[in-house]
């Protein structure tokens, strides 16, 4: 028996389940979402709009308790291209991640970017959603299947460069 | 907007295939395990560890050495599981324990078939059960479990 | 009201893609006895041990410090756990030194370790949340759209960040403990190995090792006992400061983030720099992708915002060519990255050169340098002022 | 006579001047971390009328397998809202060691006041399965053993070693949910005696349902402040005359586990028995643990425990240690108490501890 290798490994598998509460406030973006429609949030003290909040202004600390509707349109602020394959990931390669902010909004968010080759994605390009078809919406960022060029001409750096 | 008043919860499952290394002395218990063997090391004055660490569980000095204990021990305390949860080493109800081997200091957590409580008792004798030869990979679960080894403590 | 402390001892593992030989227990006491053993102390010398490390989902193992208690000589002392994301070997090293500087303790233990070929580091750090967007790009996907608007806001030509990649490897080529060992590095070689995340190429990302640092912090009287016995100088703390802010907020400047701005300041006060390209021999800063380094040249006032990159393309922070304020000598987070350490490899790097002892990696007559880590999205910031003189 | 006590550790007064907590819930299903905080810090403040401008320093405690992801610390942080930037700092440990940092820090002088804050939920996960990850990874961990059965095994150590026996651990239950019935924050509080207690069927021997704590979501959070500045917010702070928290070896095959050296010793660094002793709060999480404390501590028949409830009465994680400190110090404040030990503990089979003594004047 002890001609055998020493052992050196060991496998320690962990499975965990558990069920999330996404909170009032994200419950009311996500309801948003499955219904195709992006939803922010202002601030009461100082009034920026807040896309994809968990609930707090995260300067000031307080509920951002007033519901804004936001368009379907944005301006990518930044970007950068993927060239590696992700576990999980099922995006072919090269794809565009952009930090995109959508009109009315104080807070831009990471959005894959289709329809235009990789090549040509710039700062301060235009861009609309591209929502799953209507009866597969649901309340998860996955209802926007990905932003594309909506061919406004591209904003001015100085209308977003806050927003990098 | 529909229910305003909804709240959204999904469920998430955090799993990992993790693969240790495990180093020369956990690697030397484990090793002994598959072989069929419980081995314990030397630690701050002589204290034999089981299981072993390369370290002393109480100063941190370096241990010495690999000793081989029991196969039988003693256990130092139990209790008794009438309901095992999922992930437990044994289906059917069963005590945990805590043997202290034959020529060791500290004692070691497992799992002990018995026909109920009892069966079980601090002090009791028993003795490992290990999975077959070919079973055997160098796991903690390498035994299988510890049943009664009959004689008076 | 503080009280004058010091690094006494310094001690760190080789870093490597995995480290097979040893379990978590055996890679944390690797370093924690060679800092004891440079302080000339052992475990009873020690009165506390602060450890730190990065997501427990790295190893598997929630909250390791108290399976590492006894590998650690803590039993029957007090053991405290850090956790700041990337900044947290800092953050760890700063909360030892509270220890001493208050007062509290004589001698501390600190260690920061990662063992993340345990798992994957990419898994651990992009585990898909629900109700968030499905787009996992990993941290360089964080940090690459960032990167970008620093190149526009500065108008750095597109090179500037190869050239880090191929400094600080050959830096690395100095240190033993490093991870990536790249005689061969050039910027042809960096240029053409794959674009990970468009700005950055593969070998201008940071590698992803198994390590682990460790310091002994040591009162005034600590100090002139440990250098009574071992005959080795001390790393005097001139200053330290940590500063956070949130992750996204409307107009947060991700560049030049004013967490960092401010956390500089605070410490450069403490310690009494003005002109830190000046006041400094040399500083180990927090560089994991290679457009950092001039990112935080700005940011940390080596330089005026958006000259960051001049100074690393006039070779000013490479020691190969002698610049005079060399960054990362010993390779920095391009070279070595056990996540939870890298940070405290940043501050223990900094002690070693004005203590005198970094080998071949040492600045010729070091007297001041700067430690500092960042983690989260750019947001957390732990920094330290080390010197050769006694404040 | 001195508007400060006499401290045992330290050499700057340094007091509890604030405390809140959220409404302690088996599952709070509507109100994410950030959403749970929020109102905590809010009251905090606001109970004293100042702001997170008033506060040099920011602490929190929490861990992350609880939330199921990394970093779950940062988005918490959007509850203070760290903004300008702040000296902040975390600890995967509950909130009392939080507590500790901002203490070590506020001792230095540089800054008067901090903020410390936890959060802790028990109910996304299956906490059995969670903290058997705090187990060591090669010998223990493989074998799922939950905190209930661990616990339990010091429990019959207890009996075996003819210290304690099963009506002991109901009387403990009977007492702290008798007391929590007065804790509007209480998730478990009723009116049971000992005797009906021992009726129950056991959990896992020897330990019947009332002697566990129950599944807690819940946060807290404290505001410290050093010297006059204490004076200026609290009419009589709860002054930290002593701290301190040990730990032990790990593998519990290696410990005693019917005593508990680290608490006696934290206790005697933070001068527990240097003068009598009014309420304490111990973080036993299962009730024989309040036993092996109490005698850890050398507390006297005449002490009150645990006048909350204890971590039987509401036991959020990360959190239950940091809420000892916060009942302590408003017995405090109130005048119940002029002095009280609180007491938080981490790791199985009360591995580390961590004292707190706190004095009025």
């Amino acid at each position: 028996m002890s001609e055998r290798e020493p052992v050196t490994m060991m496998a320690a598998p962990i499975h965990l389940d558990y069920v999330f509460t996404a909170g009032v406030a994200q419950s009311k973006n996500l309801h948003g979402l499955e219904e195709g429609k992006f939803i922010g949030q202002r601030c009461p003290k100082c009034k920026k709009v807040y896309t994809l909040s968990r609930g707090s202004c995260p300067t000031d600390g307080v509920p951002t308790d007033e519901i804004v509707e936001l368009p379907n349109t944005g301006t990518v602020t930044t970007y950068c291209v993927v060239n590696v394959p992700f576990a999980g990931q099922s995006i072919e390669i090269p794809y565009i991640c952009a930090q995109i902010l959508l009109d009315g909004a104080n807070l831009s968010f990471m959005g894959l970017i289709q329809e235009m080759p990789t090549d040509e994605v710039r700062m301060g390009m235009r861009v609309e959603a591209v929502w799953v078809e209507p009866d597969e919406l649901g309340p998860t960022m996955a209802s926007v299947k990905y932003f594309r060029p909506n061919g406004e001409p591209d904003a001015d750096y100085e209308t977003y460069k806050e927003y990098l | 907007m529909a229910d305003q008043a909804e709240i959204y919860t999904a469920d998430h499952v955090l799993e990992y295939p993790y693969l240790r290394s495990v180093g020369p002395v956990v690697g030397a218990f484990l090793t002994g395990l598959r072989d069929g063997k419980v081995l314990g090391t030397k630690g701050t004055g002589g204290r034999v560890i089981v299981p072993p660490t390369e370290y002393d569980p109480e100063t941190g000095e370096e241990t010495a050495g690999m000793v081989e204990v029991g196969p039988e021990g003693t256990v130092t305390t139990w209790t008794w599981v009438a309901r095992p949860r999922p992930k437990h080493p044994l289906p059917e109800p069963f005590a945990w324990v805590l043997v202290r081997f034959d020529g060791a200091d500290t004692s070691f957590l497992h799992v002990l078939k018995a026909s109920g409580p009892e069966a079980v008792a601090s002090g009791m004798r028993v003795r490992p059960e290990f999975r077959t030869e070919g079973e055997r990979v160098g796991h903690v679960k390498d035994i299988s479990h510890f049943v009664a080894a009959g004689g008076a403590p | 009201m503080s009280e004058r402390c010091a690094v006494i001892g310094v001690g760190q593992t080789v870093a490597k893609a995995k480290r097979e030989d040893v379990s978590i227990a055996g890679l944390v006491r690797e370093a924690a006895l060679a800092a004891l053993d440079d302080a000339g102390l052992t475990f009873a010398d020690i009165d506390a041990v602060v450890i730190g490390k990065a997501p427990d989902m790295f190893e598997g193992v929630m909250m390791p410090e108290l399976y590492l208690a006894p590998a650690l000589g803590a039993v029957g002392k007090p053991m405290f756990r850090v956790h700041t994301a990337g900044s947290v070997g800092g953050s760890t090293a700063i909360v030892a030194a509270h220890l001493v500087a208050s007062g509290v303790h004589e001698r501390v233990l600190t260690v920061a370790f990662e063992k993340q070929s345990d798992s994957d580091a990419m898994w651990a750090l992009s585990v898909p949340q629900p109700f968030s967007a499905p787009l996992l790009a990993g941290a360089g996907g964080y940090f690459a759209p960032i990167i970008r608007a620093y190149m526009h806001r500065s108008g750095a030509p597109g090179d500037v960040g190869m050239m880090v990649a191929v400094k600080d490897r050959l830096h690395a080529l100095k240190n033993p403990y490093a991870h990536l060992h790249l005689p061969d590095i050039s910027l042809k070689m960096v240029e053409e190995s794959i674009m990970l995340w468009d700005p950055l190429h593969y070998l201008e990302s940071c590698p992803s090792s198994d390590g682990a640092a460790a310091m002994v912090i040591g009162s005034e009287r600590a100090v002139g006992a440990a250098t009574a016995e071992t005959g080795r100088p001390p790393a005097w703390i001139h200053g330290m400061a940590m500063r956070s802010e949130p992750t996204m907020f409307a107009g947060r400047d991700q560049v030049n983030p004013q967490a960092s701005r401010d956390c500089a300041a605070d410490l450069y006060r403490q310690a009494g720099i003005t002109n830190p390209r000046k006041d400094f021999d040399m500083a180990e800063v927090y560089v994991p992708f290679s457009w950092y380094e001039p990112m935080w040249l700005e940011s940390l006032g080596f330089c005026d915002e958006g000259d960051g990159w001049k100074l690393t393309q006039s070779g000013a922070t490479s020691m190969i060519e002698n610049g005079d304020i060399p960054w990362n000598c010993s390779g920095g987070v391009l070279s070595s990255n056990p996540i939870g350490a890298s940070g405290m490899l940043r501050f223990l790097e900094s002690a070693l050169q004005v203590r005198g002892l970094a080998g071949e990696h040492q600045v010729a007559d070091a007297r001041r340098a700067l430690g500092q880590a960042y983690g989260g999205g750019s947001q957390f910031f732990a920094m330290w002022v080390v010197g050769a003189e006694r404040p | 006579m001195s508007r400060f006590p006499e401290l045992t550790s330290g050499s700057r007064p340094v007091g509890v001047v604030s405390f809140a907590q959220y409404d302690n819930v088996r599952r709070e299903g509507a109100h994410n971390e950030v959403e749970m905080l929020m109102p905590v810090v809010a009251e905090v403040f606001g109970s004293i009328g100042i702001t997170k401008d008033d506060v040099g320093f920011i602490c929190s405690g929490s861990t992350d397998y609880l939330v199921g992801g990394p970093f779950s610390f940062v988005t918490a942080l959007d509850a203070v809202g760290v903004w300008p930037p702040r000296a902040e700092s975390h600890v995967e440990m509950d909130g009392a060691w939080a507590l500790y940092e901002a203490w070590v820090l506020l001792q230095e002088g540089e800054i008067d006041a901090a903020l410390v804050y936890c959060f802790g939920r028990s109910s996304p996960g299956d906490l059995s399965e969670i903290l058997a990850l705090q187990l060591d990874p090669y010998y223990l961990a493989p074998l799922w053993p939950d905190p209930t059965s661990l616990a339990a095994l010091q429990a019959q150590a207890l009996i075996d070693s003819g210290k304690a026996t099963e009506a002991d651990f109901a009387a403990v239950a009977s007492r702290s949910r008798r007391a929590a019935l007065s804790n509007p924050k209480a998730q478990v509080a009723y009116d049971r005696t000992t005797e009906e207690l021992l009726a129950e069927d056991y959990e896992v021997t020897p330990l019947r349902r009332h002697a566990l704590p129950p599944l807690t979501d819940g946060a807290a959070a404290v505001v410290l402040a050093a010297g006059e500045k204490a004076y200026e917010w609290c009419e009589r702070p709860a002054f930290i005359t002593g701290i301190d928290h040990r730990i032990e070896t790990h593998s519990i095959g290696a410990r005693d586990l019917t005593v508990s050296p680290s608490t006696t010793l934290a206790g005697e660094k933070a001068g527990v028995g240097h003068k009598g002793v009014d309420v304490a709060e111990l973080h036993a999480p299962y009730a024989h643990q309040e036993l092996i404390l109490a005698e850890a501590l050398a507390l006297d028949e005449g002490v009150s425990r645990n006048p909350s409830g204890g971590a039987l009465a509401a036991n959020p994680m990360m959190s239950a240690g940091l809420i000892r400190i916060g009942e302590s110090a408003k017995a405090i404040w109130s005048g119940q108490a002029g002095r009280a030990v609180a007491h938080a503990t981490s790791g199985p089979c009360l591995q580390q501890n961590l004292v707190c003594v706190l004095e009025g004047v």
